[in-house]
Formats: C-alpha cells, structure tokens, sequence
C-alpha cells in the first residue's frame, strides 16, 4: 500500500496471496474447476492452485487468446473455467475472444485480471492496466468488480464462482489493510459503508478504498465527516447506495486505481447526472500511461494520494457550497 | 462400424448424401434471400462437408441436442451460418421454416452464429479465428469426463488461417495430443475480396499443419467418397495422439457458376429473380427436378438495406 | 437512416461512400499516406483508395494484430498509415497492438473503425461495436470521433491525418442527412451548437445528432426548445461548451449510437458532475448485445428513436423541475 | 565488406566481441540490481547476438540515431531490454551512467521499451508476440524509400513464438518477400514460468518457419563465430525473395550457473551481495579481471517492492 508504514510482522498478506489461498479453498469445493494459465502462474499465484490440484491447472503458453477461447470450450462443457493472466492481457490482447468466445453466450468464466492500476512491478505502461475497468464495463452483461482487501477478494471470489455467467475481477500486487472482517460477504450490485458521514462521500473501489479510508481521517482534523463507500461491485453497480449517500451529503469524490475515463467516475456520474446530480471530483490515473517507478511515487505523481482524495473532497463541497 | 465397399460409399449412400448436400445449398439461398444477408460461396463450398459429417460420421441426438455423448461440430468460420442451419435443420435441430426468421430480430438463427438461440449449436462465433481454441478447450473438457468418447470438429476458412489464434490452438491442441480433435479447412481458395492466394498467401499450408504437429488428409471437399474415407481414417486409423487435419479443397460458391471462386458472391444476397435462377442451375447441375425459388411471388418483407459487400 | 424517408435521388450518400471519396482526396494530397486493409476493402470502401493508389495500398489478409503492427511500423518509417477494419476488430481483436505498438508511443496512426453502433448488416451482435467509444476513450492519448454527416466525417479525417499521433473515428453504414455545409471544419475538442435552445441539450455524436434534431422538432410542438449540440471530438471533448450549455438549460440527453457505459454519456456526466451537475438522461445501447435485424426495427428495439430521445429530454426537464 | 577468415572470425575480432558481450551481461547485472527489477535470464541468452549484431553486422550511428540509412533492430521480447540498453550504452547511444536510470520514474530506460525516452530504440514494447509485425512494417516502409538498403533485425523469445501474431507477421513477411527482414529467435529453451517444451512445445521449430516461407539459419547463439556467419549469409548470400530467421539455440541465464535453464531467474533482482557473486562469477567464467557490484556498499534507493517473480 502507497506509503503503509504498518510493521512487517501484522501486515496483511499481497493480495494475491489471498487470491491463491482462495483459489486453493474454491478448488476444494468445487471439483468442476480448472485454472488454466498463460505462463505466469508464479506471478500471479495460481501456482497454489497447480500445487493442490495439478489435474485441474492447464498451462497454455504464452498465447493469452488461446487462453480465453479454451476457457469458453470447457465451460461449454460444464466446467468452471479460471483463465488467469495479467489484466492487460484480457482486457486487451483477447478482448475479442473474452467479448465473444465468452462474453456473448454468457458462459460460466471467471476472470482474474492481475496487474491493475499503478505498476506494481517496474514493468511500467505495458503490464498495467488502467483500461480494464472501462473496457469491461462495456461488454455486455460482464460483471466487473475490484476488491478492497483480502476479505473482499476471497469474497468476491466465492460469489463470482457462484455466479452464472461471465465475471470480471481485479486482483491487485498492493498489500491492502484489512477493511473487512472475515465474515464479510459480497453480493453483485451491494455497496459498503466503511464510515459514514455527511458531508461529502467518498466512492471507492478497491486498494483505492483504503485511500478514501486514509482522507477521511485527514479530514476529520478540519472537522469534516467523510462518508466512505466501498463499490467492490463495479458493475452491477449499488445505484440506491450511490444515490442516496451523494444525494444526502449533497457531493462526492471516486477514486479508482484506473484511468478516470470510463471507469468507476463514470459509472458513478453516469448514475448521479441520471438520477441525484451533484458535483464529483474524480480521483485516478489521468489520461496518461503509467511508466515504471516506485510505488509510493506513482501514488504522487498521479495525485491518487489520501492527501489528493482529501482536497478533492474540499473541492467538491466548495463547489456544492458555491464557494469555489 | 460405418459401411463402406473398399473405400467407396455404397452407392445408395452416396445419393442420399449427395441429396442432403443439394438441399444444403437450396436451402442456404432461400435463407439468405429471404434474409436478405448473408453468405453465399461459403456456405456452397462445405456442403458435402456437412452433408458427410451431420449425416454420416457424427453421433449426435437432434432431439436431445445436449446429449453427453454427442460428437461436437464448431464453425469457426461462422459467416457459413446458413450452409450449418440448413443442414441442421435438415438433421431435425429446428423446423426447416425456421430458416425464413434467419437474421431477424428474436428469431432463432443469427447472423453470426449464437448459440445461446439455436438449440445444437457448439458455440458462438463471427470473429474469425478463435474457433479452433473453443475446439481445444472442449475436446481437453472431455478427457475429464467417465465416457470421454466423443470427439470435436471444427470447421475453418482457408482465408481463416490468416489469424494467429489459429495457430496458437494449433499449437495447443498438438501440445496435449488431441487425436479426438478433427479440424477441417474448408480450403476454397478464396477469402472475402479475393483469393486467398492474392491477398495473403497461406501455402505451403499442408506443411504449416505438419510443422504444428497435426496429422494432415487432403482431399477433394465436394467429393463425398474422399470425405468419408478421411473422416473414417481420422477415428478408426490415424489417432495416436495427434490432432488431424482434414484439409478439404473445395471451391467456393460450388454449385452455381456466376459465385463459383467469386469474391462477389462471398457476401450478396440474390434477390428473388436471381434467386430462382441459382436455384434452378443447381437442380440442373446436381440432377435434381427443377426447382425455383419458393418464395418468390413474396414480397421481401424487410428492407434490403445491406444488398452486398 | 433509421426511417428515413428521403427520396432516393436527393440523398446524401452512405457515409463509407463518404469515407472513401475524403480518402482519394487526402491521397491526392499526401504522398506518405498509406492505407492498409485486412479483407474488408469493398465493405470499407478502401477499395476506392486501392483503385486511386494501388502502390500505397497494403492487404495484410484476415490479420487484424498483424494490420495495427504492420502500420506501427510505417509510421516509423515516417508514414502516415490508415489500417482500416470493422471496429470490432480494431477495439477487440488487436487492441493491445492499438494500445502499444502504436497509442504508446503516440504514432500518427489514423483509424477509421466501420461497423458502428446498431447493425447496419445483418451481421449481428459480434460485428458491430458498440464498446468501441468507451474503449479507445480510455486508451491515454487516443483521440476519439464520430461524424454528424459526410462533411462532418471528410472534416475529421482532414484534421485526423493533420494531427500527430494516433486518432479512432467512427463510419457508420448508415446513409446520414446532411447537418453541415461543405465549408465545415473539425477541430479537436470543439462541438457544434446545430439548433439553440434553451430548455433542455440534446448532446448527440455520429448518426445520432441528426436524430437529436428530430427529436427537437417533434419537441417543439410541445412548447420545447431544445439545443442541439453535435460532440463530434468525443475526446477530446468540448468540455467549456458542454459545461456552458446544459449549465443554461440546467439539464441534458445524450445520445450516443454505442453503449451508453462508458462512451459519450459518461465523456458528459463526467465533465458536468465535475463542473455543472445537472440532471442528464442517457441514449444508446443499454448493455445488451446487438443483433441482427432491419435498422428501424433495431433503433425502436433499443430506444434509440427520436421519439426516445424527446422522452428522455421531458424526463430530463422533469427532474430539473422536480415535478417527476 | 566484413572481413573473416574462412568462415571464422580474426582471433582479435573475436576477442573483441567476446568481451563486449560479457560487457552486456555486467552492465545488465548492474541495471537489475540497482533497478530492483528486471530479466536476467533472457538478458545473459542474447548477448553474443546483441554484440555481433551491434558491433559488427548492423550500420547503425549512434550520435545519429535517426539516420535513414541505419539497419533498425525491434527487441520483440521487450523484457530483455537491460541486454539491449547495454548494448546500446556500450555502442554509445547514451551515456553507460544511464543504465542506473533503469526503471527510475522520469529516466530514460523504461522497464519496457519505450521508444520516445530512449534514444536509438526502434519500437516501444513489452507485450510479447508484437515485434515482427512492427518489424514488417518498417521494412514494407523501408521499400518506399529511395534508398532502401537498410534492413530490419527483429529479436524474438522462443516461448514468445506460442503468440499468434508473431505468426501473423511471419506470414505477411514470406507474402511480401521481405529478405531483407531478418529474425533472430532467442532460442533459449525456457519462457517465463518454466521449459518451452514443457508449458507450450514449439518444436518442430525450423519446420514452422519453413512453412511459413522463411529461410531457416541455426546456430550456436553464444558462438560469435557461428553468429557472424549466419549474419554474413543473411546478408550476402541467401536473400531471394524470402525473409530469414536466425534460430539462435543458447542458453536462458548463460553465464551465471544458478541462472542458467532456470526459470526461476526469468525475472529476479538479485540483492547486492548476489550481484557481486554473479558478476565475479562472470569474470571469472569469461577469463575477465575480478570484479564484483560496483555499487555494493550504496544503499539501494529504493523499496525492493518487486523482489522476484
Ligand atoms: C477476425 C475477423 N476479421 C474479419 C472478418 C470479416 N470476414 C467475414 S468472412 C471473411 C472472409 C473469410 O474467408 P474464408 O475464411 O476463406 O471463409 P470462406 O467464406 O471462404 O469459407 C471476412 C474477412 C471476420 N468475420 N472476423
Ligand atoms: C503477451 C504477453 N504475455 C505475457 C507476458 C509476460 N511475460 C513477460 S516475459 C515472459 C516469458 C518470455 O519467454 P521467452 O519469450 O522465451 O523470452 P526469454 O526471456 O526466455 O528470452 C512472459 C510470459 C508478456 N510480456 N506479454
Ligand atoms: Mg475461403
Ligand atoms: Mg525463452
């Protein structure tokens, strides 16, 4: 996490621990799925799941629109297909397999997107994604979703494989704090109040959620009540939660770890412009490609900071005040 | 075991298939005339094709399209939309008067294939290429079943093989020794603006399968003792863990001389006129009565908005 | 167009005869202008560019990452490239080459995406894009457009191929009504008021600005007087004119023939909830896959029909008003 | 011309190459550690290549990295960019300081490639399987010219060959008869996550490339002589018509044992005290003067988010 001074020994597992112990825990219960990969598993952890079920893991190479057309075939066959690759590849180089292989018949895929948002390696622009919140978004009848901590994810996790139908989701290499209680749930189209308040609401969706968590305390100092709300479930998204909260503290801030365009700030905006318009700021990657560098500067560099998130939150209520 | 005298159909056999071949293309023009859309050369170059594979070597259960032990069949090339509805529904998938709802809205044959509206089909398609990957995922779906002896087709284009994620599943299906995988390249020479050849060569093409690991038959794909004979080869012969290849040399728009290796004709729907005239032609040159359009003192019912190309 | 009852002979023509006619003319001009095709050239109208310059005409074949790869490298070379496809193809099928290989370095790659929005063949839900304005929006530094008529589109593609770096635009098959003289210029970024008014902005871009007139004329009839402003730069947007406009009318429609998740809806709420938050109703494919059907019987199937448009305008007045 | 001596290079030129390749391998030592990130594996396979190609075969000007005339080279497996941008250090692109600029927010040496950072870099990459379609491209583009002598090198990972669109490419480059495009397979035996053969099997590998029409050239890629004479035919004898590929067969990791064939140094920073290990494990296997990090006592600037995999 951008700037997480937490000592080592209490600090939550990478998310993509969870994501592979989660995995493993699916795997148990049901036997009709397979995690296929595009030789990356050691990357994206579902190694876990070769080590504990290695009929069930199918490596493809690298070959990441054969990867998603395989996916298709064996859950057109009844299986519970996992195709697992870094999020610009599914987002991008098998668009069309995931859109119409998939997508189209609406078959019963899970897809792992790793690599989100900020590069979390020094890979740099090519190896993180910030489009994949947009991009599916716009196919239809794709759920889209981006965890806010491990709970969440493993949660996600055991709805989306419960879920009929083709599930997008992000897994991040941030370790994120732990927002949720073990016991945590998570339903498509269910938002989360983290912290509630009226005087601006915070949307955030996943690791960006922590951030939103982080400014509300910064705010509080000036004697502002940030609302927070969790939108693990991009799409369907809580339009009564996002609604009523915007429309009772009267302005909000969304922060994503993707590009502004399309993503999570449009799917709240298209929302509120519809039915409770009230000003937004948004807070993400700003139109620009996201190149290689240290996490904590990338935070900065792209204002996706607690400090960026609580300023734009002043500058939402400004704007509701006419005062800015 | 299927019948066969040396090598031959026997000759009653021959004649029904060659029948279902000649309806194949009939009823792709009514479709597409009526229809208003779709396409003409490749739905006439697999007709034998589909004739041998619907009607003699796979197994399925028209009435019972999801039957566990059915062999699968997956048009890669799913623009040949008619020519596969025209010969399911001849193998009793739908009634044959669903082909008149072909491309209308809410009715049960798409353009481009979709499955999820008619019952029998293997998967969805239109974007070319990535059918052979669907294939491989279905034919590794079935190693993990009790009785995993079905077997997967998959019908390509020849212009097709342009796409890379051919060759990935290719590759693939190679890799994990898919001998009950069976890929035909409906190898008629000529894409959707021109020949194959021209626009972007794929030869040496039996090569490029052998250098990816395929067992490769080439035959001629509108000849109906070829085609059962490699179809037969490929179960009873050939698998010893390798995918196959049944590479069909065909011609495109087979059956009526003005769409024969015509790009012209690989998307245009006839109107009614010269609907009845293809359809004639075809009765004459396949030996059948002579037979025009049945449709054509109705009036087209929708807009001939898209009237080719 | 859809119901368009225009009589044969006066009738603009098909906006891809458009295309290809503004194609030969910049040919004429611009010697380093390449076009690339894979197999669709009669369908695109490319064939007319083939015809006027077969040396700097290139079939790549059914390839659709190798066409993107292919023009990258000749704008390395110091081309100008035009790899032309459906817009499936360019969105879906290759858009990790469109992203990398040529958006990534800012290329002058100019794309023209055919196959847009509501099926104008037959061919169904996989051939026609309706996520391809919501995708190459989120690409950073795509330049997005999608022409109100042919002089709209031969204005885009002048100004295209003048810009450095990487530019989508939108052909439809549809043959559109002329909105705009033969005079019309494009610039990036600026929209185009086509009828004042003051009760309600209409924000239309492609196909659907000349329906947005229509419903501003049935509107009238009822007293209304809605502005119409045609987005033809959907990135970048005309955010000052947007934000001067419905801030007058105090609220908006927009219309969009492509998903409304993401595209030009989200392109308006997102500037107006950042700016000027006034209620907004959005028109376009409502995240359902497109089939293939007659183009009227589409647009009445998804809403998308004048008569839509002018309902959404009154629901939009409505929630202004607060008598919803 | 280039001089040689009977298929061998002059002992001197030899040693001359030798030591710019064990040069490309310290520097890419150096980059990654201090870095913190970056591919070691796929670095050390293609230095021999890197060296022949920019020290030897390719004309190229570095003080005018745009110069019309130059021989353009596409790293394809853009992950092996600390090979490259030591190459192009030592060539004098831009100062060897620069290297611990490597993936530094605002430097001129992206993870990936980058082209508008870096001078003399012909593409921007870092997706595998793109390369060859943007090296085609530029040699499509190079034929307008009026002076078309300059060629195309485009350098490729083995495991990168399961990607489509290198075969997309492969393709339009026989159609285009493109000779004066040459590729350069990396062919390593080991992808990111483990052996070729195992995860994604390419072989028959020559064959594929033969049936895609190229002309196939294998070589010991770590023997400078057997790549000079590949480089040598590919220039002056074999070009008619057909594009060629150098299968280069190495080794992932050469030069350093615990990397070699190891997977698990595809992509790992190692911490100073590694580095110094492995650069005198360099020397010492190259026959070089000792000599460990040379940053080993700074503290490294920054977290060691990415420690491996
Ligand atoms: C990925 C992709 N690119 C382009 C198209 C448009 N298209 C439809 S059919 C066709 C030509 C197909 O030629 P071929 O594979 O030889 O099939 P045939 O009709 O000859 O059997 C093209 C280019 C498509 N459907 N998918
Ligand atoms: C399309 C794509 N998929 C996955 C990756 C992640 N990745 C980076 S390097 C690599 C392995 C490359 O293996 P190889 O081509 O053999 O290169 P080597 O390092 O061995 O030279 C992978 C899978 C990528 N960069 N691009
Ligand atoms: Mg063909
Ligand atoms: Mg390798």
């Amino acid at each position: 996490m951008a700037g997480s001074d937490a000592p080592a020994a209490g600090r939550p597992k990478e998310m993509r621990d969870a994501f592979a112990a989660a995995l493993v825990e699916l795997g148990q219960e049901l036997p009709r799925m397979i995690v296929l990969d595009a030789d990356l598993h050691t990357s994206s952890k579902t190694s876990a799941f070769k080590a504990a079920f290695p009929d069930r893991f199918i490596q493809v190479g690298i070959a990441e629109q054969d990867l998603f057309g395989i996916a298709a075939g064996l859950a057109l066959e009844g299986f519970q297909p996992v195709p697992s690759t870094f999020a610009v590849f599914a987002a991008r180089r098998a668009l069309d397999q995931v859109a119409i292989s998939i997508c189209y018949p609406g078959l019963d895929v899970t897809i792992p997107g790793s690599y989100v948002g900020l590069p979390t390696s020094r890979a740099g622009a090519s190896h993180n994604c910030i489009e994949d919140i947009a991009v599916m978004r716009a196919l239809p009848g794709m759920r889209v979703a981006d965890a806010g901590d491990n709970a969440d994810l493993r949660a996600i996790m055991r709805t989306a494989m419960a879920t009929p139908g083709p599930v997008y989701f992000r897994v991040t290499r941030l370790t994120v704090p732990d927002l949720f209680g073990p016991a945590h749930t998570f339903t498509w189209g269910r938002g989360e109040v983290v912290i509630e308040g009226a005087d601006v609401t915070l949307f955030g969706t996943g690791v960006m959620t922590s951030l939103c968590v982080r400014a509300a305390e910064t705010l509080v100092a000036d004697g502002i009540r940030a609302e927070v709300v969790h939108l693990g479930s991009i799409k369907p998204l809580d339009t009564d939660l996002v609604v009523a909260s915007a429309s009772r503290t009267g302005c909000a801030v969304t922060a994503e770890n993707a590009s502004i365009l399309g993503g999570l700030g449009a799917a709240v905006t298209e929302v509120l412009a519809e039915q409770a318009p009230v000003p937004v700021q948004r807070i993400g990657v700003r139109d620009r490609w996201v190149d290689s560098g240290g996490i904590d500067d990338l935070f900065t560099h792209h204002g996706m900071q607690p400090s960026d998130i609580a300023a734009a939150a002043r500058r939402a209520m400004a704007h509701r005040d006419g005062t800015r | 075991m299927i019948e066969r005298i040396g090598g031959r159909l026997p000759d009653a056999e021959r004649d029904r298939l060659a029948a279902i071949a000649y309806r194949i293309r009939r009823l792709s023009v009514e479709m597409i005339t009526w229809g208003q859309w779709g396409h003409i050369g490749g739905s006439f170059s697999m007709a034998e094709i589909l004739a041998v594979l619907y009607f003699r070597h796979m197994s399925v259960r028209p009435e019972d399209p999801a039957w566990e032990g059915r062999d699968r069949l997956i048009l890669s090339k799913a623009h040949g939309s008619p020519g596969l509805y025209a010969a399911m529904a001849l193998r009793g998938y739908f009634p044959e008067s669903e082909i008149y709802s072909y491309c209308e809205l809410g009715g049960i044959l798409e353009g481009h294939t979709d499955m999820t509206r008619t019952p029998g089909l293997e998967a969805s398609g239109g974007p070319l290429g990535m059918g052979l990957s669907v294939a491989v995922g279905r034919a590794l779906g079935l190693r993990y079943k009790a009785d995993p002896r079905a077997r997967v087709f998959c019908i390509l284009g020849d212009g097709e093989c342009n796409e890379g994620n051919v060759w990935e599943a290719a590759m693939a299906a190679a890799h994990y020794q898919l001998d009950d995988l069976i890929a035909v390249v409906d190898y008629n020479k000529v894409m959707a603006k021109g020949f194959v050849h021209d626009q972007m060569a794929i030869e040496p093409f039996a090569d490029k399968w052998r250098a990816f690991g395929w067992e490769v038959l080439e035959v001629d794909g509108h000849d109906l003792d070829a085609l059962d004979d490699a179809f037969h080869r490929a179960r009873w012969i050939l698998p010893h863990g390798r995918p196959i290849v049944v590479i069909a040399h065909t011609v495109k728009g087979m059956g009526v001389e003005a769409a024969e290796f015509n790009s012209k004709w690989h998307t245009h729907a006839p109107d009614g006129a010269t609907a009845d005239r293809m359809l004639r032609e075809l009765a004459r040159r396949y030996g059948f009565p002579d037979e025009g359009y049945s449709r054509l003192d109705d009036p087209v019912a929708k807009e001939t908005f898209y009237g080719g190309e």
